[in-house]
């Protein structure tokens, strides 16, 4: 495979678009290797991280199919244990955490921006490739055996068992890594290489959410990084810091777990909410609302976000002191969370509202995160969170915070931002059929969820008893229109890239830079730096029925 | 908080052959390079700062532990380390400030001497690691100071006056337990019976029987888990800027760098100089305990 | 079709298993329980107010600002700092009183009366041990009605977690510290106890009974509980001495290594002592050991164990050989 | 191209003088004498807050002219106090839940973990 370029950009009259674009500049599979160009590397994570949520999502499916009725099903305990670990582990660390970030905002933050890469080019495809190894590890502890310690690896558990736990942790600890490089590209990308005009509050509030997120990245998963290292070395020397056996204290473990793993649900939320900014603002075809509040409560949930790690120890042991400041510094968390859902909603009155999938989307993440957003308030009072504690009550409210908030809004944002990836349209009925099969397949799933959890159903149980049955069932079911949900996405989906309809440079009227460039974007983003305004004045874009798309009134699409 | 680049850096260096595309000068691009080396520094701070915690936690839980076991440590070597480390420090800021003045064959020389200084560390830090291991004054597991006894006695300065702590007859020696990793109750056993009540609630010890052995605290092998934690974490730094530095050092040689491009030495440094930094709060926290 | 049979099913199951309880939780069958549940009733209530109240929003703007052909939209403010201050300060209240409502509630979860009846648990790989104050080891919580029990929990293993629903209590049995809850049964009783942290292969199946006796009857079951020697065969006895005296920890029954040498095939077998000579494990030669372990230390094995000298009563002793016995292949 | 340098004395490429290095070495030296030397008084738990009190000077030296933040854009020195401002946060928290439990430790104990 030796990479070639291309001819050089040339212009064809009929479109006003250049020929060359980022997927056509160089060709042969070494040219995207070995690729500095941001937008590349997104479609390379895009790739990756889409495999991770097809793996955890079959591991979903059989855990469901094992769970249609007490007892054994389909597999024993052992490895219902291995494969509910691999299911979190891979969804959290190879699929939600690096999912909105490292993909869609690879992508987008700098040509959203302005600029024509992130600051470190190199760094970035160190990122990836760091990303790769540690889901390589992840993937070879599969082959050795799998791990049955659950996603949070809790000590003692973790160091007595006799299944290859060092292997998925050492991955855990590389896709840290990763992580960490993506969110320190992003800060100095936001910090130092905005365009002349791009001033802090002209940014788009993705940015902000994405600034936010490399924050928590930053700040947080070294943290992570010393806990997974410590428990390595715990498990290969014997060290011991976590073990009562040796002195140690497996409560302080947990301390070290949240203090990251906290933050990162945040890393994974927060991203979310930035697309859902972008996506209500867009399809009400109306100024956002609120800008300010928005953009810094992506900033408050990012630094409260570390203060709140000990509510998910308020039955550990851990002391009622620090419970009830936890408990009182949790719900500070909820505020910034209630005024961006306000604020979506007040940029929809008097709105313009067109509901394409995206938009579809959109609406579903807002019944689905202030659900999931609600429930967490029983979570965050001590007395109920006493009851409600590790049962599947939880199960639901994270899998409605993280499926049906940050999935949905990636959902929301692939379909949004794919014309502008690909240069394809896909085909917009099968997206909204599918959109609601998701949407009805995850409320049967997961709803009931929390009537099991109420009624004191554990988690992480292979075995129930009778008494759970029918609501288990109802959730099986659900899990698999929902499975249909994703084939059928997956299926137009792919079916655009061959025979979608050429996507025009902005499909959906949006004001932001990303639509000023064309579909798929030239190799360098922008000859010159653009003009920078107001990234949701939309009085300056028009439908123009000939293109298909919309154009905007004073600068014509480079 | 704009910083939008007041291009006044350097005026004659657009074109710099080290501007990478998508910088508009070289003063954007240093900038840059600089803030995310001091965000990589914070992550390292962090890094070191979930080791902090575990001692702080480890030393409010078992301060017994700590003043017990820090005796075996050598404060005259941490010292000596801490000045090394220091000596390196000032090296490597003359080493920039070298760059920064177009001074090559000071710029390789103070380079050389930072390298050297963290040679000196290493064997010093070795050194240490060969008396512990001799002495099996290691974490965790690998607990095992009946060696000490055995073996020699010249280990850290005040160690000496210690009691003679590990009797080959008393099969309750703090590590006991380690090696058969089941609870320690009364007698010679290491299992409780489970009727009786949990587990520790039992009394532990005869203390007449261990006079001997009576000030030596519990779990000691806690205090050397989190000093070969945090020493090694931290030597392992150290080997990493060596590497950094010796890379700078080849590039100094083949001159790469000038008044005009000197970015990659002054980042060498700040991780160098954290290096360091790190170093001086471990010397009073694990050598100088009261 | 199979579902909504099973939804029936569903509904049937419910109503009696909840006769004493809500809709939603399980009966309140603890002191405590009723006030948990008025806290999740209000936030239940808040929730569903602010629930329904964005939604029906989200639907009318839907409805009502629908894209119509040729309708610029109307004009808006781009922000307003009196409704960025109501949404904010609106929620900030209320979530300070379910905090409020969540703590004080708490507060008398965790803090036990002084009077209490307290009763050791201990958590284990994959089964829960009650030890109560006259010695006696159960396999389920067998309390008394009415008067307050203070739970102590530990674990000998990895962390554990006691989760009685009926009781809106949780606590997790942490190794190598003591953990506390506490609870009034209201009414007597079986209720379903749950192991709620993950420990393992057999983590579902470490369930446990939490029996609640009437007035009188607890001290009864007691008595005939704590003096099962004499009313079980001894092997049987035995079995259940192996289980609750902590043997199982170290002394496998199929063969398997551990601290100790495993029980199957031991009894009328010969065994090689670490001194060199050989044994034969007959009665007195397990008896010695229980009650003397240092005395034969089998090679291949440290000398570990703990003396059950003035811990197992001669019978118990007894017992336990009958049981050894039984694992003779044959 | 020193007198260009001089031009900008607050800007990224400021040199530090010579004597400011050599001296900020001195103070060093200076302080890890005396860390090492009040070691051998008692003063209780003052020992800890002393040697973390001359240990952080010492740092802030360290960090204000050998990395220049002195003479840095003053965001390196927000993100570089942010991070140690979260540091705090954590081992504080952390702190403050184990002196919470300390007296529900069981000391020595040792359970069985490694069947």
């Amino acid at each position: 495979m030796i990479a070639s370029t291309t001819s050089p950009s040339t212009i064809s009259p009929a479109t006003n678009e250049r020929a060359d674009n980022y997927l056509t500049h160089k060709t042969g599979i070494l040219s995207w290797l070995v690729t500095l160009d941001h937008k590349r590397i997104g479609v390379l994570y895009l790739i990756s991280i889409l495999f991770a949520f097809f793996l955890g999502g079959v591991f979903a499916i059989l855990l469901r199919t094992e769970l249609i009725g007490p007892g054994q099903t389909i597999m024993d305990n052992d490895t219902y244990n291995k494969i509910f670990t691999l299911h979190g582990a891979i969804m959290i660390f190879l699929f939600i955490i690096p999912g909105i970030p490292a993909a869609l905002g690879n992508f987008i933050l700098p040509i959203m921006l302005g600029a024509k890469d992130v600051a470190f080019p190199r760094l970035n495809l160190t990122s990836y490739y760091l990303y790769v190894i540690g889901a390589i590890f992840a993937l070879l502890s599969i082959l050795l055996g799998a791990a049955d310690t659950g996603w949070t690896f809790y000590t003692p558990y973790s160091t007595s068992t006799s299944t290859s736990v060092v292997t998925i942790v050492l991955g855990a600890f590389i896709l840290g890594f990763s992580s960490i490089l993506t969110g320190l590209n992003f800060i100095v990308t936001i910090h130092t290489l905005r365009p002349p005009g791009m001033t802090w509050f002209r940014m788009p509030l993705f940015l902000w959410s994405l600034y936010g997120t490399a924050i928590i990245q930053v700040l947080a998963t070294p943290v992570l990084g010393i806990t997974l290292l410590l428990l390595i070395i715990e498990r290969t020397l014997g060290v011991g810091f976590f073990d009562p056996g040796l002195g140690g204290d497996p409560v302080l473990y947990q301390h070290f777990f949240w203090f990251y793993s906290h933050p990162a649900v945040y890393i994974m939320i927060l991203p979310a909410m930035g697309i859902m900014s972008e996506l209500v603002s867009t399809f009400s075809h109306k100024h956002i609302f609120g800008y300010k509040f928005i953009a810094y409560s992506s900033l408050a949930i990012a630094i409260l976000g570390f203060l709140v790690w000990g509510h998910h120890m308020f039955t550990s042991g851990q002391s009622s002191l620090m419970n009830m400041i936890f408990s009182l510094l949790t719900f500070s968390v909820s505020i910034p969370s209630a005024i961006k859902v306000f604020n979506w909603l007040a940029t929809m009155y008097k709105g313009s509202i067109t509901l394409e999938t995206p938009m579809l989307y959109a609406l579903s993440f807002i019944f689905l995160f202030g659900i999931g957003g609600l429930t967490g308030l029983f979570l965050g009072a001590l007395a109920t969170d006493v009851h409600l504690h590790d049962t599947y009550f939880v199960v639901a409210h994270f899998h409605y915070v993280m499926f049906g908030g940050t999935l949905i809004a990636f959902l929301g944002g692939l379909h949004y931002w794919w014309p502008k990836m690909i240069g394809k349209m896909y085909n917009e009925t099968m997206g909204k059929i599918a959109c609601l099969l998701i949407f009805v397949g995850f409320n049967a799933t997961f709803f009931t969820q929390f009537l099991l959890g109420m009624q004191g159903m554990p988690r992480r149980y292979a075995n129930y008893h009778e008494m759970y049955t029918p609501l288990h069932q109802i959730s099986t079911i659900g899990s698999y229109v929902m499975a249909v949900g994703f084939v059928v996405c997956a299926a137009y989906l792919i079916h655009s890239l061959f025979r979608g309809r050429k996507a025009p440079a902005n499909p959906w009227g949006s004001a932001t830079l990303e639509w000023r460039c064309a579909s798929p974007p030239p190799h360098d983003n922008f000859s010159a730096p653009p003009t920078v305004g107001d990234p949701y004045d939309m009085s300056d874009v028009r439908f123009d029925p000939q293109i298909g798309g919309y154009v905007f009134k004073t600068q014509p699409t480079p | 908080m704009s910083e939008r680049n007041q291009a006044q850096g350097n005026p004659d260096a657009s074109h710099s052959p080290h501007l990478s595309h998508h910088f508009a000068t070289p003063l954007q691009q240093y900038e840059t390079g600089k803030l995310g080396m001091w965000l990589f520094l914070v992550t390292e701070i962090v890094l070191f700062g979930g080791l902090f915690c575990a001692y702080a936690v480890y030393r409010a839980n078992h301060p017994e532990i700590f003043v017990y076991a820090h005796k075996y440590l050598d404060v005259s070597l941490g010292a000596l380390n801490t000045a090394v480390l220091i000596f390196s420090s000032l090296t490597m800021a003359l080493a920039v400030r070298s760059a920064q003045l177009n001074q090559q064959k000071a710029l390789i020389r103070f380079l050389a001497v930072t390298i050297l200084c963290g040679f000196v560390f290493l064997a010093v830090k070795a050194v240490e690691y060969e008396h512990k291991w001799k002495h099996g004054l290691l974490w965790g597991v690998h607990y095992n100071p009946e060696k000490h006894n055995t073996e020699s006695h010249d280990i850290g300065h005040e160690a000496k006056s210690l009691p003679d702590h590990a009797n080959e007859s008393s099969p309750m020696l703090p590590t006991e337990n380690l090696h058969n990793p089941i609870p320690t109750t009364n007698e010679k056993s290491a299992i409780a019976p489970a009727a009786d009540a949990p587990r520790g609630l039992a009394s532990r010890f005869d203390p007449d029987l261990y006079e001997h052995i009576r000030d030596v605290p519990k779990n000691v092998q806690i205090f050397f888990g989190i000093y070969f934690v945090m020493t090694g974490l931290h030597a392992l730094h150290v080997i990493i800027g060596m590497g950094l530095i010796g890379w700078i050092l080849r590039r100094s040689i083949q001159g790469h760098f000038s008044a005009a491009y000197f970015t990659p030495v002054d980042l060498t440094g700040l991780y160098w100089h954290l290096v360091d930094l790190i170093w001086i709060y471990l010397f009073p926290l694990l050598y100088l305990i009261h | 079709m199979n579902d909504a049979n099973g939804f029936m099913n569903y509904l049937n199951n419910t109503v009696l298993a909840q006769e004493r309880g809500s809709f939603w939780l399980p009966p309140q069958a603890s002191t405590t329980a009723a006030d948990v549940d008025w806290v999740f009733q209000f936030i239940f209530g808040v929730s569903a107010f602010f629930f329904i109240l964005i939604v029906t929003l989200m639907i009318i703007f839907i409805i009502r600002f629908k894209r119509r052909e040729g309708v610029e939209p109307g004009a808006a403010p781009h922000h307003s700092m009196a409704l960025e201050l109501t949404w904010s300060i609106i929620p900030t209240i209320i979530v300070v009183l379910i905090f409020a409502f969540g703590f004080t509630t708490y507060m008398n979860m965790r803090i036990a009366p002084d009077n209490a009846y307290e009763i050791n648990v201990t958590g284990q790989k994959w089964k829960w041990l009650f030890t109560y104050p006259n010695g006696h080891v159960d396999e389920n919580l067998h309390v008394p009605v009415d008067i307050p029990v203070r739970l102590i929990l530990t674990s000998v293993d990895v962390i554990h977690s006691l989760f009685v629903p009926a009781f809106r209590i949780k606590m997790d049995a942490v190794p190598g510290r003591y953990t506390d809850t506490w609870f009034q049964a209201k009414d007597p009783g079986e209720y379903l106890l749950f192991c709620a942290e993950y420990c393992g292969t057999s983590h579902s199946d470490m369930t446990s009974m939490v029996v609640v006796h009437k007035v009188g009857e607890f001290e009864k079951w007691m008595q005939d509980a704590a003096n099962f020697l004499n009313t079980m065969p001894p092997a049987e006895a035995g079995t259940r001495l192996y289980k609750i005296r902590g043997c199982a920890q170290c002394h496998s029954i199929d063969g398997t290594g551990g601290h100790g040498p495993t029980f199957k095939n031991l009894f009328g077998r010969d065994v090689a002592l670490k001194n060199g000579s050989t044994v034969a494990a007959d009665e007195n030669y397990i008896r010695t050991s229980i009650l003397d372990p240092m005395a034969d230390i089998v090679a291949g094995f440290e000398p570990v164990m703990p003396t059950y000298q003035g811990k197992l009563k001669a019978e118990e002793v007894t017992a336990i050989i009958e049981y050894i016995k039984t694992l003779r292949e044959e | 191209m020193s007198d260009e340098i001089k031009k900008h004395e607050r800007g990224v490429f400021h040199v530090a003088p010579l004597p400011v290095l050599i001296g900020v070495w001195a103070a060093l030296m200076v302080f890890t004498w005396l860390t090492v030397a009040i070691t051998h008084y008692d003063l209780g738990d003052w020992n800890l807050w002393i040697a973390m009190l001359i240990a952080t000077v010492k740092a802030s030296l360290v960090a204000l002219y050998f990395m220049h933040l002195r003479y840095d854009k003053p965001f390196n020195a927000v993100v570089f106090i942010g991070s140690l401002f979260f540091v705090m946060l954590f081992v504080s928290f952390a702190l403050m839940d184990t002196i919470e439990y300390h007296p529900e430790l069981i000391l020595d104990y040792a359970p069985v973990l490694h069947p």
